[in-house]
Formats: structure tokens, C-alpha cells, sequence
């Protein structure tokens, strides 16, 4: 089993990274490996809760988030940092993820086998 | 007031594109005239008609098209830069017009206002 | 003028930038990730408001809606898609 | 090493596409072993032979056909990626093939580096 | 007679923005017009002398900023604070350009017609 | 860890976020547009050595001559595409 890891640090919607990023996890879930998802930086907005696409017909991809945990990905984890400079908590997230500070990431990375940074 | 519209960049990897269909309708649907939409750049990329999203996705191209034959907007893609991206006559789709960058510049001559959509 | 923002002030300089030619009093419409400069509680709060004060800053209702973003700082103004139009009828715009 | 490439940008674009074709020509020169090149987002772009840049500018899609070609790499194109953009087995290249996006995740199980090129 | 300008700014190679708007600004020449163009923020990058795509095979753009005048595009503006950051002097670029203030640069883009920005 | 930058210092975060994570004496390599963060006499060098005595910073001698810069901060190591090659075998990689 190979520690493989996805690291979102995008805004949504502005970019596909975390749209397409995300349908990556889904796959990887299906393989039977160590997965783990990390939110950094401008990644942290991509699970906010509250999305309405009602005015702008732009797929939203929340409920996919939501549903990761159907798909066996439970290792998820979420910067201190990155949250918090943008005025948000654990509450106004649509999963649950497991708060970590700055100079956890890099040695997060290097544990893995791989990682992808969407 | 004349409008014109310049999008620069392709089809779902950028928010541009729907922006600018967004911006197209309300500005349409408040009376506006739309002198052109000229499509430049990674913009090209939404004139095909290969185009098959997720069938529970908004289907750009389709989107794009149905705006420009309903309220008959001229629809130019880029020549050179729809060439270097593998765009041509072949697959662009209904609606839009493969043409010189100079219609840009009579574009930017003729418009009370030209709005760019980018990243 | 109105100048356009479509990209997160946490990412990337194009607000700052246009913010060193911007005069005081135009106007600067937030839209697409250029939305989160007008996130309440966010650490560029202080910074956001003072522009607030400074220049006229619209944000695009339908691309919060879509982020989920509902608390906003003091002092900008939410406009739909056809209130940005009447805002480009308005000005000269420059998409930065 | 046994080496995995991502390439997450269109041709012309971004630069991304041809710093992963440089790198890839210079991990083939000094004896590593690509397992695959995996294209996904707008990275599904290089793969139209539709493609015609200007003379005097690289082909950014041939660059990548004969790599493969002649160096017998892999290059997988992400369907869903692909389809969503206009890219089908109708345009793909030599050398390039449709693929699942399962072979990304296997790509990470097994290379003992995965590179990124992305903007 | 349309006053006309076209901005650049951002930097060469990383994107396609300043080669495809050079394009632009060669076809606005033949509309006899009166075109300007301005180098501001990464987009002063464009004009650094001493480029050589012998590494890269990346299309050097160069030669055809050094041919602007000769399609008749001779009002040529730079932002002063943009080049003096980026440790630039009027002797690294490959053109003439005018020297202009920052707070110039609204007042300029008011003053077109229409205007693009690269 | 080898941290890629290929986005421009002066409009992009891209940098600044990978040091917020990057622990001291950790690889970065500057290619692309990110090459401008070498790029000596600019208002970002005071920065920029302190970043080259902190980390090993290396820099696309490919990318350098493409942009026409010659002129490099103190410190930062040019290496060629091979020697790319060469930093990734040593490194796991990051892409910001």
C-alpha cells in the first residue's frame, strides 16, 4: 500500500484545479491505498459550505466533497494558518478535517510516495 | 450601448469564459447591443464542437452558440491563434466564424465599450 | 474607471498593482476569486477596508453565491450581473 | 529513477507544456526510465493533431509525438479531462492514447517521481 | 482617427499574454490609428534586451518589439516604478520608450477610445 | 524536498506560500517566470538573500537566457535542464 497524498492549494471555481483535483481523489479511492487530502493556502476556500451555483450554472462540486468519506478517504487535514488568515473555522467547512500547523506540510509531503498539489 | 467582448482564455479550466456568457446575457437581456464576441487566445478553445462535458454540467459551447444564433451576435475566433491550438473550420461549431485579428481592432474602434475576460 | 478583479488577493498581486494607478474615488469591481478581497474576517481585513473607504468596491453577488461567501466587509456594494453591466455602461474598464 | 510526468496546461498557453518537454528530453539523455506522461486538465490540449503554429515556432504537438514515438514513452490523455475540452480519439495524435484517469493514480504508485507542470 | 492602446502586463514565456498582444499591437499598425502601448508591472519584462530561446526553442519575440516603429507605433509608454523594481534602466530594453509616472497610468487608459491589456 | 516556483515573484504568491512551509535548508528550484526571484538590482533582493542563505536555491539556466537575465542575487546556483533532472533524483517534488 503506497502513502500517496492530494494537496489542494486553489481557489475554486476561479480555476478547475480543485474540481479536477477532486475527481482525482475519487479515482484514488478506488485503489486501495493510503490516501490522504491536505488543504493549504487558497485550497481551504474549495470546501466552504454554504455554495449556491443557482446564478451561474458552474458545477458545484460540494456534495462530492461530502461524499469522500463513501469513498474510504478519511485522512484529511486542513493548515491552521491558511484557515485562519481567511476568517474561517472548522464550522464553516462541509467535512470534517483535522487541523495541522505550517511546518507539518513539508514533512507530510516527504512521507509520502507521492502527492499531487491541485 | 455598443459592447464589444474579447475572451482570452478556454472553456471549464478558467471562470473567464463563464463570465462572459453570464455578462453577454444580462447585458442582452438589458438591451444592449453586442457589436461582436471575439474570441482570442485560449479562447478559441470554446468555438468546438467536440466539446462533451458531464451530462449534469453546463455545456459551454452549446451555451455560447444558442447566444449567438438567438440574438444573432457575430461570433469571430482568432485565425492565428486558433491554428497554433488546433482549432480550425473543421470542428468550430455553430455560431461562431473563424476571422483575422484585425477584427478585433475594428472592434476596439467601434465599440462604446469593450470588455476583456481573462485570467 | 472600473477596474476589474477576477483573481484571490491572498494568490496573486493584480489588486495591489492596480491599486498603485487606481485614482481615489474609482471604481473597482470584485468578481470571479476576486471576490475573497471583500471575505470578512479575513487577515487582509484591515488592508480591504481602508480600500473600501478609498475607492468604490462593487463584488459580484452571483460568484459570492457560488463560494459561499456571505459576510462581507463594510463598505462594499453587492451587485448582480446586471448591475455590472450598468457599471461597465458607466466606465471605461480595465480587466487586470 | 522511474519517472512520472503530469502536464496540467495546454500548448502556447503557458510555457508548463514545453518545460515538461525539455525535462523530459533531458531525463531520456541521461538514462532515466519515463513510466508514462500523464495529461490532464487543459495538458489534454498538447495532443491535437489539429494543431498548425506558425512556421517559424515550434510544433509543440510533434515535439511530443516523436518523443514518444522514438523513445517508446507512454502517453496517456485523461478522458474526462479530454472530452470536457474538445479532445477525442477523432483528433489525438501519434503516440498519444485516451486513457482513464485510474492510470494517474497507478502512475503515483509506481514511479519513484512524479513531476508536476502545471501554471 | 480612434485613440487606441494596448497594456502590457505581465511577463514574457511564463504565458502566451505579451507575445499574442505583440501580435495585436503589428495588426492595430495596419489601421492607421493612434495607437499606444505601455509597459507596466511584469509586463516591462517583455522588452529586456539579451533573449535567447537557443535552450528552449520558445519563439523569441524580440525582433518584433524592435520592429514596432517600423509599422508606425511610436507612442511607446513605460511605468517608471515597475522597471526601477525590477532593477531595470531604459538601457536594458530593446525599444525607446517614454518614462512615465504611476499616477499617469488611469489617466492614460481614460483617455482611449478602448484599450486592452495583456 | 525540492520546491518548484515557476510563477513571477512580483505577481504571484506562489513563493512567499512554499516558505511559509518549507523547512530551512529544503531545495527550491526558480524555472519559468519564476526565474525573476534571482534577478538581481530588483526591490525584491533584499528578500531574496536572505530566502539564498536560508534554503538552496537553484535557478533554469534555460529559462534565464530565455528572459535575457544575467544579472543574478548572490548566493542562488544555476543549473541547466540536466541538472534539474539531477535535483529531482535527489528530492521529492512539489509543484506551486
Amino acid at each position: 500500500m503506497a502513502k500517496l497524498m492530494v494537496v489542494f492549494r486553489t481557489a475554486p471555481y476561479g480555476a478547475i484545479y480543485s474540481f479536477e483535483g477532486l475527481e482525482n481523489v475519487l479515482i484514488m479511492g478506488a485503489y486501495d491505498q493510503d490516501v490522504s487530502v491536505l488543504f493549504i493556502d487558497d485550497g481551504v476556500l474549495a470546501i466552504k459550505k454554504g455554495m449556491d451555483n443557482s446564478g451561474t450554472g458552474i458545477k458545484d462540486f460540494s456534495p462530492t466533497f461530502r461524499a469522500l468519506e463513501a469513498y474510504d478517504i478519511e485522512k484529511i487535514f486542513i493548515d491552521r494558518t491558511s484557515m485562519e488568515s481567511r476568517g474561517l473555522t472548522l464550522e464553516d467547512l462541509v467535512i470534517q478535517a483535522e487541523v495541522i500547523e505550517a511546518d507539518a506540510v513539508e514533512k507530510m509531503m516527504e512521507e509520502q510516495k507521492n502527492f499531487f498539489m491541485f | 450601448m455598443k459592447l464589444g467582448l474579447l475572451i482570452m482564455e478556454g472553456p471549464y479550466q478558467h471562470e473567464a469564459s463563464d463570465s462572459a456568457y453570464q455578462f453577454a446575457k444580462a447585458a442582452l437581456a438589458k438591451g444592449h447591443e453586442i457589436l461582436r464576441v471575439f474570441f482570442y487566445q485560449d479562447g478559441v478553445l470554446n468555438a468546438t464542437k467536440l466539446m462533451e462535458p458531464q451530462a449534469d454540467d453546463r455545456h459551454i459551447q452549446k451555451q455560447w452558440s444558442a447566444l449567438a444564433t438567438e440574438n444573432n451576435v457575430e461570433f469571430i475566433v482568432c485565425v492565428a491563434a486558433a491554428k497554433r491550438r488546433g482549432i480550425n473550420d473543421t470542428v468550430v461549431a455553430e455560431g461562431f466564424k473563424i476571422g483575422g485579428l484585425g477584427m478585433l481592432t475594428e472592434l476596439a474602434i467601434e465599440a462604446d465599450r469593450l470588455v476583456e475576460f481573462r485570467a | 474607471m472600473l477596474h476589474l478583479i477576477n483573481k484571490s488577493p491572498f494568490e496573486s498581486m493584480a489588486l495591489e498593482d492596480c491599486l498603485k494607478y487606481a485614482s481615489k474615488g474609482s471604481a473597482i469591481m470584485l468578481y470571479e476569486d476576486g471576490i475573497y478581497a471583500a471575505l470578512a474576517g479575513s487577515s487582509l481585513e484591515g488592508r480591504m477596508s481602508g480600500v473600501a473607504s478609498d475607492y468604490k468596491v462593487y463584488v459580484l453577488k452571483e460568484d459570492l453565491q457560488l463560494r459561499g461567501i456571505d459576510k462581507l466587509i463594510a463598505g462594499v456594494t453587492e451587485v448582480d450581473y446586471a448591475g455590472f453591466v450598468d457599471l461597465v455602461g458607466e466606465h471605461k474598464t480595465a480587466s487586470w
